[in-house]
């Protein structure tokens, strides 16, 4: 198989589970049997066929079909969709044997229609890592919120239902609205789409406008959450949690962000935003979002919802690596890409592993949970250290390199907000640690029995998903010059 | 109108002749004054003064609805059957001249059978439109 | 002999005033349709009178005669008075069937129970 | 024997067009069996879709066709003339005949009285004789008599609604269509008094001699207002809504997808084969009306599809929206636009049709086309309520679907105008698409079906096939649009160009 061949397959490969889960549907357990298997060769395809030959600096390419004139679905891997795609596929798996433990565990319905459109979301992800132009990173784009539509609704609530309504509203709306412009923009001014080293807009868009189509890309990405347009992420915290640990660590927001940093990188090309400033005014955008998110989530008793609004502000270190328009802030970003999702994934495993075990889903709940649920908040803490960015989490790394960045483009600022939202973050996560395992459970209030007696780990299975992840965190944090490498490639 | 003794004397008399001049003016049609249309709804007057003087039922006897409906259709089959003729003739549609061997008796030929066409159909419609209106709220067909 | 200027596009432009009022101002559906009769009209004699030259004799070959009216509009106002023909009787077989479903042919009292019937 | 009947026709295909329907319409009268004569109409109906695809292919290889019907030369005689443009709506208008005609039985066995049956195969195949005879022919004059042909078999099909409303539908339809006729009459008539032609091709070459005139600038006026009542230019589309509600099932399906297209045709043919728009009047005047009313179309339909109950009156004021995206592609005047205007016709039509059918599919099983009949539909009808989405997001214009198409074109006419504005507006308006879809689409899915609601199965496969035909078609042209965008793209350069 030649990695370009490859390249096609990775993007189908979870349809083929689809199908294996459609004819499974009655037998559970070879449904799930089917998702684990496509799920671990997909990796396999994507690791160990597609990675080597870019890591030689080859850029794998395989052309599908030309819409319209100029117009091509076509996908080409490069280093940062090659990232994208690996943490995509990779986390796939661990999310899959956690949703195993968690949707038996709370017995939730539909779960044959759950697990399609996440194979379907997957496929959506992996198109949008490995697009080739902006025209095939919008159709997997779309594709990703229509998908992931079923699954934020999964419950039928009118609470999901209203979610869900926000969910596409916001989503398609500037996608819609402001994405799709952008594209038809683009390629107005430059005849084409596609990625291109160094960016292809240079000469052909200029002044003020450069900045407009800037701020569509950035707005027209809701999936990116900058601040006005986030309001979609808290709402969709009514999903199971699997979803939104798939939301917010793996398919959608990171396909979000993703967009930005390879728009600014393979389109605008970050020279010409060095060059002209044009990207100024979205680092202030983004360092608003950083920190008026943390400051939300501090306020939040909702577990989930705090967890939310720190993706929210952690998606935006991203988007100001990319407004830095450094090589290192965009290094940076793309190895947040990364990171953030480890180590955010970790921490929405464990909200759910509480939820299962224990439920309960406020902060204020968990006084004492910790010593009866040691792992689940074990792999907390080391998650939320990764968040945060200490080491020896590989969130370490990927703060560093935007530290960095904002040095380099002279932002001190910059440099600012990023050490002013660490501590934020420590404001917001670290409680949840404290009341587990340093605060007593409460006493019992005359119900008979002892509150919490009855308490003790979620299933094996939606435990060791998050410690797992926990750990590869810590793994991340040594294999930091690898992804580093592999990053370079990118910066021409 | 049934007791009605003069007027229907002089219907009588008069409605052969109504319909003769129709036809005369189809058959004139091709190379004079006249034509398809014009004998279609003379003729169609006729029928409807008959039915006037008579009672619908009468006339409803006379030119029965189905038959009328058949005529409405065939006068336009008759009309594009003489096109498609003319395709098959190897000439354009309608193009009469190839009909026959001399182009002006093809010509002939053809207009002679698109007007019967018309007129049938024109003097089966005006027909049964009156029929359709006067016909309603009465025994409800 | 008085000249008369261009005058038949002063009835024609009457006529077409005087259908279109009828049209919007009665509610009468019936006499709607007189008024889409006399609004069809006024274009037929617009066309018929843009047919004729003057001095000229209906356009028959004939000795003695060199100047014909042109034929084509009045030809082509055949057709129109066709469709017209067309358009009434579908109008008033339209119109028959609904008095019979509503029992009247004014507009503002089939729109009356239109509404009630939307209502409840 | 087939070898010696092709060499004879063969070049009688554009005459075929128009005579096979007229004829077949008779023999459905004389057949008298509803079956008999369905066996007909789609018999006819899909050889005129096969002729109409000759045909396109024809133009494709050896340019415009010409038949001059009668031997009668140009321009003396009557033309039929096809050209890209008029080829591509042809294949449209019968293609959407031949495909709603399979659906036809089922649909129309529960609206319309058996023993008239027969009278609605017949009646529909002349309007569908109307809409091919105004596409192709070539002769100002006989596109009023092709329209008259169909607009009053379309009353008539409006009338056989079930409801007593079909009735003032059809007699509100007939009022504003005879005045809208009447209308592009007297404008031939004027164009006629100043050229003394008729021919299309020879209007336009007499035209450019006469060059501006009041004359020329009134029957302008005249057509303008003429096809737009047939169009349904906002604001002339007052007769639309109520048309297509009550309409049966199946004639709102195939109207949709017909009528208001082939009367785009027509604004276009005049517009840009006759009058030339852009080149001959001074400024740019005409055109900026038709962008205002496209947009407030575009705007106001989808406005006031958002609260309708009915979802057929939905979609029909869905339609006066989409009538707006065509009308603004138009008015571009650029090769972008129009190819958008264009292309929408095509990747309207199909989708339109397709949610109509929906809608017959759920009419036939619920016996109402209410938002509460679509309650719980999503598990009870699965099938056909799939199809609903998926049409759903093609009116949305999402990438892959034909509605992208057609957005995406329009976008690049804007904004090739210099009128980013209001490609910002085309764009807000499919968000308002997105609202009345998702409406549908969640009483679909979330609500459950009333208690003690009587056990409804799924469409019958006669009528499922259409529909999924044209909804699966909506995903094939979005991604393969070489024939439709393809063939648009050539008719607007030609248009532009000035050709015709």
């Amino acid at each position: 198989m030649t990695a370009a061949t490859a390249v096609g397959l990775a993007v189908a490969w979870p349809l083929f589970a689809v199908v294996l889960i459609i004819a499974f549907q009655r037998w559970p357990n070879l449904r799930e049997t089917g998702t684990l298997l496509t799920g671990g060769s997909l990796f396999a395809i994507v690791a160990g066929v597609i990675l080597p030959e870019v890591q030689a600096g080859g850029r794998p390419r395989f052309d599908v079909w030309e819409v319209l004139p100029g117009l091509d679905l076509a996908f080409e891997v490069e280093p940062l969709g090659m990232l994208f795609g690996l943490v995509a596929s990779g986390l796939w798996i661990v999310t899959t044997f956690y949703s195993i433990g968690y949707m038996r565990g709370h017995h939730e319905k539909n779960q044959t229609r759950f697990y399609i459109c996440f194979a379907i979301a997957i496929s959506g992800a992996l198109g949008v890592a490995f697009a080739a132009n902006v025209f095939t990173l919008f159709v997997f784009y779309e594709l990703i919120t229509l998908s992931t539509y079923p699954l934020v609704t999964h419950a039928g609530t009118e609470k999901a239902r209203n979610a869900g309504r926000m969910y596409l509203g916001i989503l398609m709306g500037t996608s819609i609205a402001f994405l799709l412009f952008a594209l038809v923009w683009t390629w107005l001014a430059t005849g084409t789409t596609d990625f291109r080293p160094g960016g292809i807009l240079a000469g052909k868009v200029e002044g003020p406008q450069l900045m407009i189509l800037l701020a569509l890309y950035a707005f027209g990405t809701g999936k990116a959450a900058l601040m006005p347009f986030h309001r979609w992420l808290p709402a969709a915290m009514v999903a199971p949690t699997p979803v939104s640990a798939l939301l917010h660590a793996v398919a959608v927001v990171k396909a979000g962000v993703f967009t930005i940093l390879k728009v600014v990188v393979y389109v605008f090309g970050i020279d010409l935003l060095a060059a002209t400033d044009a990207s100024r005014w979205l680092t202030w955008v983004a360092a608003f979002t950083i920190i008026a998110a943390s400051c939300v989530a501090l306020g939040k008793d909702n577990l989930k919802a705090r967890l939310a609004y720190s993706t929210i502000s952690q998606l935006s270190y991203i988007v100001l690596g990319a407004a830095l328009a450094t090589t290192a802030g965009v290094i940076g970003g793309g190895m947040h890409i990364v990171m953030h999702a480890v180590g955010k994934i970790t921490l929405f495993f464990c909200a759910g592993a509480i939820m299962v075990g224990a439920h309960k889903t406020e902060v204020s709940e968990l006084d004492g949970l910790g010593r009866r649920m040691p792992f689940t908040f074990g792999a907390f803490l080391l998650g939320s250290l990764s968040v945060i960015g200490l080491p020896p989490m590989g969130g370490s790394w990927s703060k560093w390199f935007l530290m960095l960045g904002a040095a380099e483009a002279g932002q001190w600022v910059m440099m600012v907000v990023l050490m002013a939202s660490s501590l934020l973050s420590i404001g917001y996560l670290m409680p949840v640690v404290v009341r587990g395992f340093f605060r007593s459970a409460p006493v019992d209030d005359g119900h008979g029995d002892h509150a919490g007696s009855g308490i003790h780990e979620a299933p094996l299975l939606c435990v060791l998903p998050p410690v797992a992840t926990a750990l590869g965190g810590i793994v991340l944090f040594f294999y930091a010059e690898d992804i580093w490498q592999l990053l370079m490639g990118m910066v021409p | 109108m049934i007791s009605h003794h003069i007027p229907r004397v002089l219907s009588k008399l008069l409605i052969p002749l109504i319909m003769l001049f129709a036809l005369y003016v189809q058959f004139h049609g091709d190379y004079g004054p006249g034509g398809g249309f014009q004998a279609g709804v003379i003729f169609g007057a006729g029928i409807i003064l008959y039915a006037l003087l008579f009672g619908l039922d009468q006339a409803k006897e006379v030119f029965r609805p189905r038959a009328l409906e058949f005529f409405m259709a065939a006068g336009v089959l008759l009309y594009g059957g003489v096109g498609i003729a003319a395709i098959f003739a190897g000439g354009n549609f309608l193009a009469y001249s190839a009909l026959a061997h001399d182009p002006t008796h093809g010509q002939h030929l053809g207009i002679l059978l698109v007007e019967l066409g018309v007129g049938t159909t024109v003097a089966a419609v005006m027909a049964t439109i009156f029929f359709q209106f006067a016909g309603r709220g009465r025994t409800d067909d | 002999m008085i000249e008369w200027g261009l005058y038949n596009y002063w009835v024609v432009i009457f006529l077409m005033m005087t259908g279109l009022y009828v049209v919007i101002a009665r509610g009468n559906l019936i006499k709607k349709i007189i008024g889409l009769n006399i609004f069809q009209v006024s274009v037929i004699m617009f066309y018929v009178s843009m047919g004729k030259v003057k001095g000229g004799t209906a356009p028959i070959e004939a000795a003695g005669f060199e100047v014909y009216s042109n034929p084509l509009p009045h030809v082509l106002m055949l057709t129109a008075i066709v469709v017209g023909v067309a358009t009434t009787a579908l109008a008033l077989a339209l119109v028959v069937r609904i008095k019979e479903a509503y029992g009247t042919i004014e507009e503002d009292e089939i729109r009356q129970i239109e509404s009630n019937e939307d209502a409840s | 024997m087939i070898e010696g009947i092709w060499t004879l026709i063969g070049d009688d295909l554009p005459a075929l067009q128009i005579a096979v329907p007229l004829l077949a319409a008779t023999l459905c009268i004389l057949v008298r069996r509803p079956m008999a004569a369905w066996s007909v109409a789609m018999v006819v109906a899909w050889s005129s879709f096969a002729n109409a695809g000759v045909l396109l292919h024809r133009v494709l290889t050896t340019g415009t066709i010409s038949y001059a019907e009668g031997g009668w030369p140009v321009p003396w005689g009557i033309e039929l003339r096809i050209d890209l443009l008029n080829a591509l709506v042809l294949l449209v208008v019968t293609g959407i005949c031949a495909i709603v005609l399979l659906a036809a039985p089922r649909s129309i066995k529960a609206e319309i009285p058996r023993d008239k049956q027969y009278l609605f195969y017949a009646t529909y195949l002349l309007c569908m004789t109307g809409l091919a005879g105004m596409t192709i022919t070539g002769d100002a004059f006989n596109i009023f008599v092709f329209l008259e042909i169909s607009s009053l078999s379309s009353y008539a099909l409006i009338s056989q609604g079930s409801t007593r409303r079909a009735l003032t539908s059809a007699i509100q339809y007939l009022v504003m269509g005879t005045i809208g006729g009447t209308f592009i009459l007297l404008g031939i008539g004027m164009l006629y008094m100043v050229t003394g032609t008729l021919n299309i091709v020879d209007l336009a070459d007499q035209l450019a001699l006469v060059g501006p005139n009041r004359t020329v600038l009134v029957a302008a006026a005249c057509i303008a207002v003429g096809v737009g009542i047939k169009l349904a230019v906002f604001p002339l589309h007052i007769w639309l809504p109520n048309a297509y509600t009550y309409a049966p099932a199946i004639v709102t399906a195939f109207i949709a997808a017909t009528s208001t297209k082939v009367a785009y045709y027509v604004l276009i043919r005049f517009a840009y084969s006759i009058f030339r728009i852009n080149l001959t009047f001074d400024g740019t005047q005409p055109s900026a009306i038709l962008m205002m009313l496209g947009i407030a179309a575009m705007f106001l339909g989808s406005l006031v599809a958002i609260f309708q109950d009915d979802i057929k009156r939905m979609l029909a004021y869905s339609s006066v929206a989409q009538i707006g995206y065509m009308v603004l592609g138009l008015s571009f005047a650029n090769e972008y636009g129009l190819t958008g205007g264009l292309v929408h016709v095509f990747n309207h039509a199909v989708m339109k049709c397709g949610l109509f059918l929906v809608l017959a599919c759920v009419l036939l099983r619920m016996r109402s086309t209410r938002l509460s009949a679509f309650e719980g539909l999503g598990r009870r009808m699965p099938l056909t309520f799939a199809a609903f989405v998926l049409g759903g997001l093609s009116l949305v214009g999402v990438p892959l679907t034909v509605g992208f198409v057609s957005k995406w074109y329009l976008v690049l006419g804007a904004l090739e105008a210099g009128l980013w504005p209001v490609a910002v507006l085309i764009l807000m308006s499919s968000i308002l698409a997105l609202v009345y879809i998702w409406r549908v689409v969640e009483v679909g899915y979330f609500k459950a079906p009333p208690e003690g609601a009587d056990e409804i199965t799924e469409a019958p496969v006669s009528m499922l096939l259409p529909t999924w035909i044209l909804i699966g078609s909506t995903l094939v042209f979005g991604v393969w649009t070489s024939l439709s965008a393809g063939v648009a793209s050539a008719a607007a350069r030609m248009l532009i160009g000035g050709g015709s």
